[in-house]
């Protein structure tokens, strides 16, 4: 088993979600995140007082996998949320050893 | 001291006028008149900040500053538009077609003589955010995606080629009020122009990006209901102080703004609870806004029982409108200005020919005539809000540009135009 | 012009009046008079939607817009209710026991004739906001568990069953009235009715599911603060308003108001600051509330300094009641309504027995009949409030039930009872 | 009816005294002065709870409930102090120099006799309201970092060294009032003095932790927005509300502090967007306080063509102070209560001296001593402010301390100094 | 070390909280997150748009632990998360190599 | 390749961002989370209730690096996050198999 987590732009996850549906994986947990990255952040203007804020609104998507299914995974989030332009994120894979499905208590593959 | 010695000479100078001269009694300015157009005056206002809450909550975060700051800037941009040239226009003495003298530009020759029974000052100035709020209320079509230099030339042009002409027509001694046209608090003026100018604005800059597709709830509805207080509060300025007098008018007016503001509110919310199985607030508030719209040109001229009839009816065409009509047509007027205000405005002048009583005599009590007038009234102006909205989109988007990139729309007006963000939580 | 006629012939005759018939001068409207119960009975109005988001603050996110629909809701049902038939019950010319007449249903006969010194219709209009803001105020009782349906229906056999009553007998000519009983601006008929009536629908419904032992920390206090703003503001109306006049009496109410309102918060702040170490927004606005509560029977009969020491005492009374009582009897009175209106209502009436010295005469003046009145005004009160509040209740738990389910609780009634949210930040 | 007899009473005794004795006219109360300085004090009274608003939006999350309860806290404490001492040391019969007397202690021979037109106590209590306000708008200087005890210290100990005696001189028959001094609704008494004083505690508090190098960005505009509305309406009763009548007075005033409120904000948007390329909302609110600020001096003795220069000028000065001297001085006036209210102030008191031309003559209509006079209110007030400012801040310091701990900076006020939190969302 | 990770009903936040204190487990790190899986989210409905949101609020809690306690630890959340509802979440289990006190330096099992 | 997981007080992300951009590492990112642990939180107290909050506001700062920098940005976070003080946070340390830069496709290290 495997965990993916992509760092993608906010107005992607749409993409990534439907792109994700299309090869029936449902189950994913999405969290908001700041990004701090080669891609510049909006600079904001306060009665004088300006700030060029270098954190930019990135949302975090991980979905535990299984060790089969990793590559597409990765593969279908980097079409979705490719923009092609900087700031579009990363994806990091990394081992899961276990995972259980609280309801019914099934483990490993069976509980994603 | 001082006012006390002029209140006695006014007293004097009435009841020699009431025995000799009726001129010098037209001259008199009641002091309980001026203090109720006071207050109106100062509701109105508020009701513009009121309105930039109501809007910006039902935006998206990235867009709530921008949504409040198109109304706020309005009411600056109109006030000095209004003092400098609008009030000449719409009220200068003239040839009422197209448009007032410029006697008044400056407001050269305004000053506190008196306007009926209060000073010529304040009947421009409860003038004048009248004017205000209605260039505001267009810019719930068009939020969310219009740049800011296309709306604060939009309202300018729009003061001077559509507001400003048909306040001289309705209520500054042009031809429509020659006519007959009734319109007590400006349902004509105010609810219509901005609902029909609305539409057209919403259907020329087209629909948000990923509308309807994409969800785009309301970011704050706490914000909306408290512009929804001011709103209503304000309201009370915006139809009582139309009586211009602190008299039985004025309450008449107050009644039926009231009590339409209820119907409407219910109407809408039952509705939504027969139709979709629960009643929300964001409808019940929808509703007051259709009730008071409703009533506004009838205000004064209806029993509290009409008024009743006309903000339920109010109800039920604008949820028609907003939820029916709407999605079949498939237009983004984002905050529903035309199904709202337009529908509201057009049912209440239609329904002051068909109620009214007091003051005035509508077709159930007799006068079809009144009714006719109406309807030509309505027409008149859905002509002009149409073309006069069309030559002012054409010139905004042909000189400053009217839709931000689409860049700019993702990431939001308020970082994009205004740099700067609603919230830091 | 038209109304500057008006004005002449009213004074020729008063003047007439005053050298002649007593019963003409009866029949005379004050304009100014008018003026300033139009702005309070706007005022009263805008305290509604201020009590809706200073309620709206204190509840868990999950039922801000539930709590605001309510008192929202209630203001536009209680509108209607009046019109139709509530005022007629309430002030119809009838027996007084137990109830009005129906003479004024539909506001058959009420136009804008005199009534006092302001026209019929208006006074209308201001009792009406008093009997919508009453019924509002007990929803902060069950706040964040009852069903919509039953908060509707609740309400309106509320405003027959305990409101219109309790109105026609302190202010409608009713036996209470007739008693002596004194009551400026609501201290019996709004606020103990509200505060007690909320006790008993609190103990009825029960507890919030894990209240006490869960946090419920208010979740913007920021609206509550909003809320209080337009609260105090509003009180200005709802008291001198009370006065029905735009005079001396009208200024006794007003500064007795302000004070009572300032002397309320300090004492909750200094005494939380000495019980507690610090003293909160919360607690402020908290005493804000006990300080004009407790003022409101005896506005316009008390001096300022008498004033001030309602305040305070309603202030230490609210405290140890929301502080100390009710941990101690562990009942859920969500947003404190009791706590706060019942109790400062209570202390407030018997306060004008004690210090009355403007217009009336109370203990402390050599008059303990007053004190005595006051007391069996408010004994009637409870009494009623309580019977009453239980049979409406059970009315409604045995149609449409009165509490949500344990999964929409936990949901909250926001999505439940009404399908929207109050953010999306 | 009771009133009705009085008016007639009145009317009569009005016309007596035109015929005959001048003293009687003097002591007649006027009802529609009456009613709109009621509403006016109530406006002024919700300018305090708007600032409240309009200063926490712009502070951190952490300080947001903080912000509101100073100035609401305040308005209770200065509420209490007035009618106990501090409308007596102000407005008392007694030497003008260098305070008034102490007649007027606990209000005593404070009624509902005649003051001008209006009941005193009414008098009374609309210049209360001015001076809650004017100590509320201090705190904007050090917000963020001071201790409630140091607030609630500097707050009363200000009103009695600062505020009371320069109330005195200016309004209350004083020697600047003596002197020509010309302040029609608080341009010298509240904003320059709030002001000034505003600065010297910002410089001795010092800087907020982290300022400038940290970001600090405005939590919550949208509270801002609102606090804005609320304030441009409360300003009609502050400015308007101060001709004291319901009068052409009132009406200019009105009109000016209309005009000069929308010019305010255009400049600053305008200038704003020029600079810096883009308008911000946040900059646009700052020009409505700044072209407010700058007429309130001025208001009911200019044109409206006048008040629209003084406010376009205003905005420009007060941008100018806010956005280039700030940063080169580098003090830490958080709400930047100098650069705005002090700046506008001192502008409208000296423009006072150039444009008056209604009731009063400036400069450019022939008159250089009103100028000269008004240079030496400013002078006199920037040289009180600076003094008993320090000397307030001085036994603050050494008694409960004025600056908070830098954990509990870091932590927040309204955790450590009130327990509470703004939001639990 | 493990690293265990719970995604879970906001609602059971407290009892999970208890159980793991009962274990005397009193270091946790918790975020909000937004969860899509089989359960549906609720509907909204604003002037005729009705939203029919596919995402949940949730709530991760992270603990970090030895090998050993991981297997109780995952019991404890397992048995406090229930309700025997669609939605009650997921258990991960995952490996970390090291982890340090910050305060003080401290390492491995020590820095827990 | 390592992810560094950094709970942190939230006053101290300025110093920990300024510490690893010293040593050229620019990607990280950011979420706020609630911590449980040894520090109490504070107690809140609204009309009456009182609330002794036993989560605290943190904020959760994810780096993932090349094995051969994993010490250094271990050390850099310890020594710029620290007050001595109780609640200074964790550091954990955890494997990630693959990353990839979504724009472009590269992976391993020359995604970071
Ligand atoms: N080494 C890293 N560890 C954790 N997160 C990273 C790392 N590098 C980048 N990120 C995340 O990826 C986002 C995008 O990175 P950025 O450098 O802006 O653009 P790009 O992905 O196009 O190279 C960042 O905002 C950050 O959230
Ligand atoms: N494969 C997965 N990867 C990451 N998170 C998941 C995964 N599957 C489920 N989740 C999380 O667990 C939550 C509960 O899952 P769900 O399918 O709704 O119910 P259940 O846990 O009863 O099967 C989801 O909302 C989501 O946050
Ligand atoms: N075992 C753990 N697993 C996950 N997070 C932990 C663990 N222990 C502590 N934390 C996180 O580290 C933070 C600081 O821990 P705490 O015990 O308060 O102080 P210290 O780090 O000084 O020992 C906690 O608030 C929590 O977020």
């Amino acid at each position: 088993m495997k965990k993916v987590e992509a760092i993608i732009k906010p107005f992607k996850l749409d993409d990534v979600k439907k792109a994700l549906g299309e090869m029936n994986i449902e189950g994913m947990t999405v969290s908001e995140v700041k990004g701090f990255g080669r891609q510049k952040g909006h600079s904001e203007f306060y009665r004088g007082a300006e700030y060029t804020l270098d954190f930019l609104p990135k949302v975090k998507v991980e979905i535990v996998t299984t060790d089969e299914l990793t590559p597409k995974v990765v593969e279908a989030i980097m079409s979705a949320a490719k923009t092609g332009k900087i700031g579009d994120g990363k994806v990091f894979i990394s081992p899961v050893e276990d995972g259980v499905r609280i309801r019914t208590g099934e483990r490993g593959d069976d509980a994603l | 001291m001082k006012s006390n010695l002029k209140t006695i000479m006014c007293l004097a100078a009435a009841l020699l006028a009431a025995t000799g001269e009726a001129g010098a009694a037209e001259a008199a300015i009641d002091k309980a008149d001026t203090a109720w157009v006071l207050v109106s005056t100062a509701l109105v206002m508020f009701m513009v900040p009121g309105l930039a809450i109501f809007y910006a909550g039902m935006t998206r975060q990235k867009n709530v500053l921008s949504t409040i700051m198109q109304s706020f800037f309005i009411l600056c941009l109109i006030t000095v538009q209004w003092v400098v040239i609008g009030y000449s226009l719409s009220f200068g003495p003239g040839s009422g077609w197209p448009i007032g003298g410029l006697d008044y530009i400056g407001l050269s020759g305004v000053g506190n003589e008196p306007k009926g029974t209060i000073p010529h000052l304040l009947f421009m100035a409860f003038q004048g955010m009248f004017a205000a709020i209605t260039v505001a209320l267009i810019t719930g079509a068009f939020a969310e995606r219009m740049k800011f230099s296309a709306v604060v030339l939009f309202s300018l042009l729009w003061a001077f080629i559509v507001y400003d002409p048909l306040c001289n027509w309705v209520w500054g001694g042009g031809w429509l009020q020659s006519l007959g046209v009734l319109d007590f608090a400006g349902g004509i003026v105010v609810h219509m122009s901005s609902g029909v100018s609305a539409l057209v604005a919403a259907l020329y800059i087209g629909k948000r990006r990923g509308w309807p597709r994409e969800l785009m709830p309301p970011h704050n509805l706490t914000l909306t209901a408290i512009g929804m207080g001011i709103l209503w509060f304000g309201w009370f300025g915006f139809n009582a102080g139309s009586a211009l007098a602190s008299d039985g008018g004025a309450v008449t007016a107050f009644v039926a703004t009231n009590v339409a503001a209820a119907a409407g509110t219910l109407v809408w919310a039952f509705i939504e609870w027969a139709h979709r199985g629960k009643p929300t607030m964001l409808g019940a508030v929808s509703g007051t806004v259709a009730g008071l719209g409703s009533i506004t040109p009838a205000a004064g001229f209806v029993t509290p029982m009409a008024a009743l009839f006309i903000g339920l009816a109010g109800g039920v065409l604008c949820y028609a409108a907003v939820i029916i009509l709407k999605p079949r047509f498939g237009y983004d007027d984002t905050l529903d200005v035309f199904g709202i205000h337009g529908v509201a405005g057009t049912w209440g002048t239609l329904a002051t020919g068909l109620f009214a009583s007091i003051g005035a005599t509508g077709l159930l009590y007799g006068n079809p005539a009144q009714l006719m007038a109406q309807a030509i009234g309505a027409g008149v102006t859905v002509a002009l809000s149409v073309a006069g909205t069309l030559v002012v989109l054409l010139i905004v988007d042909h000189t400053v540009g009217i839709r931000v990139t689409k860049e700019e729309e993702i990431q939001g007006l308020d970082l994009t135009q205004h740099e700067e963000r609603g919230y830091s939580l």
